[in-house]
């Protein structure tokens, strides 16, 4: 039985389903040490803006119950930068390519998605409203659904490429920002951003985080990144890539079966930078066994609870 | 650099420290690179632990290394059992630079704390160039010293120093630098203590060239996630460089600590 | 050196900062098989409703990565039978009760709160009107702070015992309904309840609970709680109670310094029935060793990260 | 009840299968009760897991347990080694009803897949008392089926069923209690797979009382989260009964399934 892997989102044909995530992949290059990019549906860059950024002073970065809060804080080379240096290495990597970006207003945003829009090695522009690590730009467009309804109007106009939103599930209601930037006209959702989160050193009586606040990430959230992915795509007709604490197969099958089209992988990458192919690997096995012929079928398949007086959970083998 | 499992083949433990033996596909390192190692703990902690290569034996594919057991995972690091799984990305980072100084007066080696590891492979490749060496390691206590006889198979004596005076100078491992650098300096290199860092880097002002190994919690260790940085200033422009990438070694003149 | 554990919420005070959370430890008596009720600062009940609820049908309960989802739907014997069947019983337990209540309507709430005013052993009243699991009442009042407004004022109005009100954390921005809920009258804030979130089993196809959603607790969602108790505490000035995912001491110790006057103790009870006692033995210890006489001086005392350019945290010993 | 440490003293594995014998405090139980054990495993899974009182030594302070390794946390009990520390809170339930039938005719214990340990310790507590008992244990195949040496030494001779005729009666278990029902129809207790319960229940109605034990997916064991509830109906009302606490064991008529 031949099994096609194959995914759409939107226009953009993916090989697979398995992305890696925005900030957890660098600008790829140093994934290439690991393994062929070519093998994955596709990644996405750092998010990058004009001019670059810093980030964030130190310590950025520390560990919770099964997760991990950051502030890098957006640093990046900067758009004009990271078309002269890393891109024309990335043309040969021969995998979709999506670029994160973000700006500080609306100007910024689209400014940024037209500079973008002129590098043909760029398939797809993963706009970032929803960072929780910068004060200005970031999630403070990505809460209000007119806000993201104007920024991503003001980028649908900048590019002619695929525009995927990335949603932040710090927001009461998500369908709401996700229908805005439906109707403003993107092209698919990226679902979700990290939660922001605080940790403290009782020791040191003292913030873990620089900013004290950050953004969680990693297995802990999966439970309510498939939540929102599930309401996302019973809300809008645009597809929704999964993305929140995805590090093994059984990971990435239940975001699809929530709804996703695509999935992207982000903070396993760090503790197994290998995980991506077996995520692959296993859902490839999954599908076997299962009798599935094309992926796609998976997206949005969860049924019902079929026999509601029993209170016991199927085993994964 | 790779990621793959390795098995553990020996762990020798004294105390708190454990000398791990892992084999398994091995990559040619440099000293002063390092790896990130990660048990079968499942959930937590969810990241790998940056441990310093001790040792290399390419031919039998085994690469060594020596873990303090001091919190959650480094504590299940000292705890393997041979026959047991460690995922080990590596060799990472820049290394200590191996040419670049005056080759005629001899080398300071300073250690302290767990920065001994990375200093005694550094020392045996100094050892098989030739190189003239002086190693000064410090700890709190004599049980603390770390290596002293891999450093004596490959005939090195290192000048030691405790804060009790228990073994060898009493006081810091420092003060035992500073009267070695009037009396010959050569290029410095250091691991340990950040305050033992800063404190080399201050007393080679001017006088010595000195590279520091640097720490810092690391998400992913190869140069992805940017949650390593420090500031380092090259040529007038200061920006952020990552420990695990273009470190953990940096000359300590580019460090914003002078 | 004498240490005093007793702290204030509001008008009340507690014996030491340690609490069960609503939920979690059932109508008390079944904790009393493991250890005395009064060693504690004090316990939630079950939310109780005039008439009771059978609740939502079963599977009610999964795990996931260092947490679980429950839909229990807010089954209770309703406030009736407490009142008549297990209150008499309570009575001699000599620790702080408090009554978690909810209704459907404002009318319900202020009713409940009226009825459960009368019972001298209930101490204070926590409002509840941030369950995710109830179609109607629960989660819907506690997400528009001028509902928080209306429902909280109306018990305000029912009762003169302590009115804490338990806020959800499914929000855009939650010192909005925390000072709604002050403005009404509220003397105490609870951060916060279980966060919306759904499993998907994927050998089954099916999702994991019946009712698809279900709020998620636990270790893994302790940063986001800790985020939002730090929110809350500078955003009123009235107290906050910390919940969300305590397990150990230095957990507990994390939220008072983010800025919690007490602590309550949820789903760590399911693995360990002893952890309160465990967690307030740490909390002694702790209070030792960094010289604290008076354990309420935690409250709010996280500082900045002391050494911008250290990277490393400090270790708990 | 209690909530306690207690030490793994000895662990019997047989393929999927682990006897586990652990000593500590313990509180004298009733068959048909459990316990929730959990492990040193860290964060994950978060919750102990339910498992039936194979028997009890009060006089040497053990317990044992019978598991079958399916999942990650029977997984982590089926590798504990001795010495290793359990969590152990217990006992736990109400267990099957001791008295309460014709004590004339011999009561039948029906076991399924690893419902057998709770019928087993059922089993040595009625042999005790002197009852007559038909034990009828089913399995998939013959190295699936359990405890045989056990109820040898009770006395008992179980009557067998396997589902691809290795051992016994080629067929589900079922098969055999009708059989006894026909011959002489004595009380039913019944522990194992769900559709095993509800075809004992069907075969049982009217003809005999039958007590099933059922499970659940348990947040906490002792009654307090509401997770595990089944509808029972008692004198015509319906409502929501823990099978933590008020079971496991319920009598089937009881039960919306017939
Ligand atoms: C390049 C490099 C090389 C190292 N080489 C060695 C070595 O050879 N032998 C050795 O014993 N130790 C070495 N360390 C330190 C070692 O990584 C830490 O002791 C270890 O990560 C602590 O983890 P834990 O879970 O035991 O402690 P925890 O207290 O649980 O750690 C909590 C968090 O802090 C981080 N952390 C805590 N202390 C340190 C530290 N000193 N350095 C980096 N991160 C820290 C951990 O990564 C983790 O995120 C090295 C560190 C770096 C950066
Ligand atoms: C009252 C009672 C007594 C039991 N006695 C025994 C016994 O003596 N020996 C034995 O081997 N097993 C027994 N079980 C079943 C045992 O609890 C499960 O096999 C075990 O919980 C599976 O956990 P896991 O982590 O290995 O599997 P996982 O697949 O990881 O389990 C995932 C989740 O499902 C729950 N779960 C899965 N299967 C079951 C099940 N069959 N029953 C209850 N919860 C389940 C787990 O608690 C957990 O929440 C008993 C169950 C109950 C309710
Ligand atoms: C260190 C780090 C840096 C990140 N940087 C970005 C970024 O630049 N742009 C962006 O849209 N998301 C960024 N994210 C969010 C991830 O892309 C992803 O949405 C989130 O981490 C959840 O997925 P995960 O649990 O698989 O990591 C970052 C996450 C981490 C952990
Ligand atoms: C099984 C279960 C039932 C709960 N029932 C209630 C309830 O009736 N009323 C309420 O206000 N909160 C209820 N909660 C929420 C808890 O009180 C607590 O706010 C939440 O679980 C977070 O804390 P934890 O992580 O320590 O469990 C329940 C939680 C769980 C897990
Ligand atoms: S640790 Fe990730 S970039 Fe250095
Ligand atoms: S498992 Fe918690 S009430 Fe039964």
């Amino acid at each position: 039985m031949a099994l096609n892997l194959g995914v759409r989102v939107g226009n953009l044909q993916l090989k697979n389903p398995v992305m890696l995530a925005s900030g957890c992949c660098g600008y790829a290059l140093e994934m290439e040490e690991f393994f062929d990019l070519s093998l994955l549906g596709g990644y996405c860059l750092k998010g990058l803006c004009e001019g670059g950024s810093e980030g964030n002073p130190p310590p950025r970065l520390c560990e919770t119950p099964g997760g991990l809060i950051n502030s890098i804080g957006l640093q990046n080379i900067g758009i004009e930068a990271f078309l002269k240096e890393k891109a024309p290495k990335l043309r040969k990597a021969g995998s979709v390519m999506v670029a994160n970006f973000y700006g500080h207003s609306v100007d910024e945003y689209a400014a940024a998605a037209e500079r973008l829009q002129a590098e043909p090695c760029i398939a797809a522009l993963e706009m970032n409203i929803s960072c929780p690590n910068v004060k200005t730009g970031g999630i403070a467009f990505g809460t209000d659904p007119k806000l993201v309804h104007e920024v991503t109007a003001a980028c649908r106009k900048a590019t002619a490429k695929p525009l995927w939103v990335k949603l932040t599930p710090n927001v009461t209601d998500i369908t709401e920002t996700a229908k805005a930037a439906e109707d403003a006209g993107a092209d698919a959702l990226s679902c979700i951003n990290t939660y922001p989160a605080m940790a403290i050193d009782v020791e040191r009586r003292a913030f873990k985080i620089n900013t004290r606040s950050g953004g969680l990430s990693g297995p802990a959230i999966k439970p309510l990144a498939v939540r929102a992915v599930y309401l996302v795509s019973k809300a809008v007709k645009i597809p929704v890539v999964g993305i929140g604490g995805i590090s093994t197969w059984a990971d990435a099958v239940e975001f699809m079966l929530a709804g996703a089209s695509a999935v992207q992988v982000g903070t396993a990458l760090f503790s197994n930078p290998l995980a991506p192919l077996e995520i692959l690997e296993g859902m490839r096995e999954y599908c076997a066994r299962h009798g599935v012929e094309e992926i796609s079928t998976l997206t949005g398949a969860a049924k019902d609870f079929e026999r509601p007086s029993c209170n016991l959970p199927s085993r994964t083998k | 650099m790779a990621s793959k499992p390795m098995h553990l083949v020996q762990n020798a433990r004294r105390g708190p420290y454990a000398t791990l033996t892992l084999r398994g596909e091995v990559i040619p390192s440099h000293p002063g690179q390092f790896y990130m190692l990660r048990g079968d703990w499942g959930l937590s902690p969810l990241l790998g632990r940056p441990i310093s290569i001790l040792g290399e034996e390419a031919a039998r594919s085994e690469v060594r290394f020596l873990v303090k057991a001091v919190g959650e995972g480094s504590r299940i690091l000292h705890a393997l059992e041979p026959g047991d799984v460690v995922h080990a990305t590596g060799p990472l980072g820049s290394g200590f630079p191996l040419s670049g100084w005056d080759p005629q007066s001899p080398v300071i080696l300073l250690a302290g704390g767990v920065g001994v590891p990375p200093m005694v492979y550094l020392a045996s490749r100094l050892s098989e160039s030739g190189a003239g060496i002086i190693f000064c390691q410090g700890a709190r206590t004599k049980e603390d010293l770390l290596l002293l006889d891999e450093l004596e198979e490959m005939g090195v004596t290192p000048h030691l120093a405790t804060d009790d005076g228990s073994a060898g100078h009493k006081g810091v491992v420092t003060e035992l630098l500073a009267r070695e650098l009037e009396y010959q300096p050569g290029a410095v290199f250091a691991c340990g203590p950040e305050a033992m860092l800063r404190s080399a880097a201050r007393l080679c002002k001017g006088k010595a060239p000195c590279y520091v190994s640097l720490e810092a919690a690391m998400g992913c260790g190869y140069g992805v996630c940017l949650s390593c940085v420090t500031q380092v200033t090259k040529e007038g422009r200061t920006a952020n460089q990552r420990i695990c990438k273009e470190g953990p070694v940096f000359d300590a003149e580019a460090l914003p600590w002078l």
